[in-house]
């Protein structure tokens, strides 16, 4: 299993190509994607492989991009639908969660819609309110969506590989402040398969869950805390749907406290879900409540210090552990 | 599958059944056996159903609004299978999940019916693209109504259409009316085919009383879809009842009822037989009666069959081969055990 | 203070009618607002009294709808829009959570949107997976926007009346299987302050918190287990946005024990963030996990036995309150 | 408020004005004083902003796609707020939260930039409904590009404005790319304007060089949409440079360039003024340094302002009488308190 070093970015690229030699109906489908090579980078090149059948860039029409991608998923084609900002989800909601979220139980399981949404988001451009969302709380909340979050390298490689296997709509959320981060990836083997949590860090103290950028976010909180004397345990959940509460649920047990750090905003979100599932799955092994932090409910503004101040931080994750361990 | 077949008799048959078959839906609602009450009749809109689906090909492919019923029998649907669909039932062809505005049968081609104006629109734009791309000669066609005519979807559909030279062919049913909304309440100008051209299709008005026509519209129009032009045409007719089973119109005349039934394309095609001296009038009637009987039977079927099964519930969320979603009730025994 | 006997519809129409008299730069605009009186009748014969100009009835253009009434409510009209299913918000999203929720914030706070969405959810009329969820979960997630839900007529009426005086964007969900219910209604003041919650029903052994049509069949459930010598507590939110946690806070500290009732999807919905919460508020009083009973994690089927099905019945919540206490 | 003045020399001024202001923005970019890279200039489009600005009047409003300072500019806007609000700083026309692709200003019509390609458009079509109810003469207009031609959300927009006669007008900057994609790679036709005539709207196709018959066009265009008629243009121009800031154009060859920059409304304008007699070099160069000058200082101006205060973060998310949101440290001080 060779380690290579890599950018989560190439990484991603290489998925895509690698994904459409081994499959022929591997379409890529979106703004930009073809001779501009992704807003980000991401499909850079691929055109001199895989030409304009299948790197197929589109105009800026949004919901027919996705319900596009939907028709041509019913009818032979496993396509990779780009938008280019998971902002855009408002515009296609209705084809992601009415039609491909529901087209095989509304039609009693005839068919299903194998495709991908690639798509980024997240903060760190100063790019405002519409630019720098964290939107996987609308589509974890849609039956027959899955979701996947990956927070490196090598699972932005594993899991759209993956993802380009599957009977069903994927919508799989890049972190655009990810894409230029180089580390080892085994491209080779996955460190956990499809649907799995994987523990980025052990630690006794506290479990605390995540997923995205704030996997790093997180364990560079628990390397300071562990300056400190205080061991948590970093779990990154890869997938949102399908959920792995069992990797999460053995981790608090262990623990007997739980953190879940989510970019988006508190209120609905992932952080909810996932705090309601431990609670009442671990309740009698909790010694605290489990605690959120997450971002703020309000619109992201574009003023770089108040950007990077509306969401989790390092400091608050490090300070808020330290008053759970001290209650 | 028994291929629609072109000359008038055909044609003929194909309106009756689809209007006896509606009849019998209004039957299924008035006995309580539907599946609530949003079905949506087609009745006055057969020319469009046949002369359409008698200009396409076994493999060609299509998706309908939330009125297709017509569309769906004109390409060979198993009327006993839809009724049993609109009545919720295991046996419909959507196991009594999806019902009357999101029946489907991919092994006819019918990439769905959708309860969202226009929300099917685009997937035959994508269905054209897997047909250029996998080398199909197969043409795909989108129907819906002239309310569809102002989602935006349809223009963003359209343009790609024409950007990419898809097989595609476009097809609004102008039955007057969306809800209780006459079309001209609805937008300035009714010359649509002017908007399609506009984005660079080719594109025809056609009148739907006169199925001859409308197929032979639709033949030269998917003939250029199929080498790669896409078609739009708009069939005009009128939607008899209102707009579905709760709707009496009280939004409109007696009097425009009365003429806009007038338009009616099975009678018109009864009477072209009749004047053209193919049928006669003993032969026409023995022909509606086995229709009748056929469609009958279909209420029989819907009334006796079995409901899912209440596990199925959770089937089909995902491929066969992935976890179901947990039920509730499994997941609160699961916790509370603890 | 008196009473009148009013639907629900009813209830709705008289708002409408009211506050289009108190406040003329009130608008209501929508498909088959006008002439047909809406989809569910609750504009019904208002065209007489106000006319094209303030009844709009609109093509089928759901994005627009909502962008126009944003405009609207920039420039001196208070927009009532009327999406006709909630199932139809994933076409407006743009508009509404793009836009209509963060103009204020992204323009500095120099201009509200003050406009009211009007639509209806729930199941319960075996329309299908397209026209029938409850998508309340993502608007509560969207920060900048109101969000009111009202379970009874007095409710539907004083909620949507401080709707149109509110500077902020409120989306106001009814249900569809609520709108032929009579009760006794007092029209000239309202049971609670718009953002406070209601307590229905008293009772010692454990709070019940839900909204909208959740709130009656909660009731039902608690004159069953009254029945059976157990007292429940029924809370109805009213407004999910502003959130009234005081009032729930209070009943779970005094019962210790808590369930979340919502007809929506279970997964990061409603539900969980009312877990969430009364998990980390109430932690030391809890004797149970809060139990969420919420609709499946599935499409909405349209067979009306799987409908029912779907969502939490008065059966399952009778049988869970009694094991939660049995525990 | 100072109105833009009609003549020649004053859209010349305006338009330098504007190429000047989008100079510095790139300016402040490249100092590293701006917040983020999404800045968008609209060099090379400066006909277009100044002759449509100046055929309004001061009741008008307008939205704008992120492409929108130039325009902002021709309609009074303070370019120190302006620079400002693009470097993130509390002094910026939304207080440092809404930058480059959010500038609004409700004191001089802007009802603001969007960065939602489209998202924009449906606005002014609700304040025109605003103006046709509350009786004011006020027209809206709405500015986007090329790329939003093929967003949906347009025709709905348009469909509305012809169909309730409303006082709007639409304004495409055809600048002939949508980021890396050349228009006519977004679709078949460019022929804009039978787009709009087919909702029923008046359209015209105008070349954005000419800042004289952009002006001309567009005060047609205004008197009819004033009147009840709403009007649509498109504005041929050349994006001078890359998308943002750090879009090289690497899909486009230099002799394109090279011969789109040719396209330049501002040196067209300068000549006419020259060989028309109406200034010298002198004179112009003297203007010239004059708003060299003005546009300096707003770099210096954005330098030298403060960034937000913190707390401000949780302001304006709703109206002022509205309670906050909770701060994230509050709600964990309070549970973590317990
Ligand atoms: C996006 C959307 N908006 C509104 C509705 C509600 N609705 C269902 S059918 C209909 C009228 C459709 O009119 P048209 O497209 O002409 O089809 P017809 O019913 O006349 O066949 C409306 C408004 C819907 N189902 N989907
Ligand atoms: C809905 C949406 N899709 C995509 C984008 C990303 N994007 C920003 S600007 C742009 C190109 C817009 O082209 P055009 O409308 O011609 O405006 P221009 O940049 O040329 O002024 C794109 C694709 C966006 N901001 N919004
Ligand atoms: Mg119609
Ligand atoms: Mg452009």
């Amino acid at each position: 299993m060779a380690s290579t070093e890599i950018t989560y970015r190439d990484a991603l690229r290489r998925a895509l190509q690698d994904g459409m030699r081994a499959d022929e109906t591997v379409v890529v489908i979106g703004e930009e994607v073809g001779a501009y090579g992704g807003a980000y980078g991401v499909t850079k090149d691929l055109m001199a492989e895989f030409g304009v059948t299948r790197l197929i860039d589109t105009p800026i029409s949004e919901p027919a991009i996705v319900g596009v991608a939907v028709g041509a998923a019913m009818t032979g084609l496993r396509p990779v639908a780009e938008l280019m900002y998971v902002d855009f989800l408002g515009l296609v909601m209705d084809q992601l969660a009415n039609q491909a979220a529901k087209i095989r139980y509304m039609f009693g399981g005839q068919i299903g819609v194998p495709m991908v949404l690639r798509t980024q988001g997240g903060t760190g451009r100063s790019a405002g309110a519409q630019h720098s969302q964290s939107l996987e709380g609308w589509i974890m909340h849609t039956p027959g969506l899955r979701l996947a979050m990956p927070a490196t390298a090598e699972d932005a490689y594993h899991l759209l590989r993956h993802s380009l296997t599957l009977p069903d709509p994927v919508v799989f959320i890049e972190h655009k402040s990810l894409y230029t981060r180089k580390e080892m990836a085994d491209l080779d083997t996955p460190a956990a398969p499809w649907g799995k949590a994987i523990v980025r860090r052990q630690g006794g103290d506290l479990a605390l869950v995540t997923y995205s950028r704030m996997v790093h976010v997180a364990l560079a909180a628990a390397e300071m805390l562990s300056q400190a004397g205080i061991e948590i345990e970093v779990i990154d959940l890869r997938t949102l749907n399908p959920l792995d509460m069992d990797t999460v649920i053995a981790s608090v047990e262990r623990t007997g406290r739980a953190m879940v750090v989510s970019e988006g905003p508190l209120t609905a979100g992932v952080a909810a879900e996932l705090a309601a599932r431990i609670s009442e799955e671990c309740f009698d092994y909790l010694q605290d409540p489990v605690i959120r932090v997450a971002g703020e409910d309000i619109p992201i503004p574009v003023s770089p210090e108040l950007e990077s101040a509306s969401i989790p931080t390092q400091a608050l994750i490090v300070a808020t552990v330290q008053r759970m361990l001290r209650r | 599958m028994t291929l629609p077949n072109t000359n008038l008799p055909e044609l003929y048959r194909t309106m009756r059944r689809i209007r006896t078959f509606e009849e019998r839906v209004a039957e299924l609602y008035a006995r309580g056996l539907s599946a609530g009450s949003m079905l949506h009749l087609s009745i006055g809109e057969e020319g469009a159903a046949a002369g359409i689906a008698a200009a396409m090909r076994p493999q060609d492919s299509f998706t309908t609004h939330h009125r297709g019923h017509g569309i769906f029998l004109a390409r060979g649907a198993d009327p006993g299978r839809m009724m049993a669909e609109i009545g919720g039932k295991a046996a419909g062809y959507c196991r009594g999940k999806g019902g009357s505005m999101h029946i489907a049968d991919m092994t006819l081609g019918h990439l769905g019916a959708n309860a969202i104006v226009g929300g099917g629109i685009p997937h035959v734009v994508g269905a054209g693209l897997s047909y250029r791309n996998l080398g199909s000669d197969a043409i795909s066609v989108g129907f819906f109504g002239d309310g569809a005519m102002q989602q935006g979807l349809l223009y963003e559909s359209m343009n790609m259409a024409a950007l990419w030279n898809l097989p595609v062919l476009f097809v609004c049913i102008n039955n007057q009316y969306g809800m209780g909304t006459r079309i001209d309440r609805a937008t300035r100008s009714v010359e649509f085919d002017r908007r399609a051209e506009a984005f660079g299709l080719s594109a025809a008005m056609v009148d739907g009383e006169d199925v001859e026509a409308v197929m032979e519209t639709a033949q030269r129009l998917a003939a250029g879809a199929r080498a790669g032009q896409p078609g739009f045409m708009a069939v005009s007719c009128f939607r008899f009842f209102g707009h579905g089973r709760m709707d009496k119109s009280p939004y409109r005349t007696e009097e425009e009822e009365t003429i806009g039934r007038k338009r009616d394309p099975v009678a018109r095609a009864r009477d072209a037989l009749l004047s053209r001296g193919v049928g006669d009038h003993a032969s026409l009637d023995a022909l509606d009666a086995e229709i009748a009987a056929e469609m009958d039977a279909t209420i029989d079927f819907t009334a006796a069959a079995e409901s899912p099964a209440a596990l199925s519930m959770f089937r089909d969320v995902y491929g066969a081969d992935q976890p179901e979603p947990e039920p509730l009730a499994v997941r609160l025994d699961r916790i509370l055990a603890a």
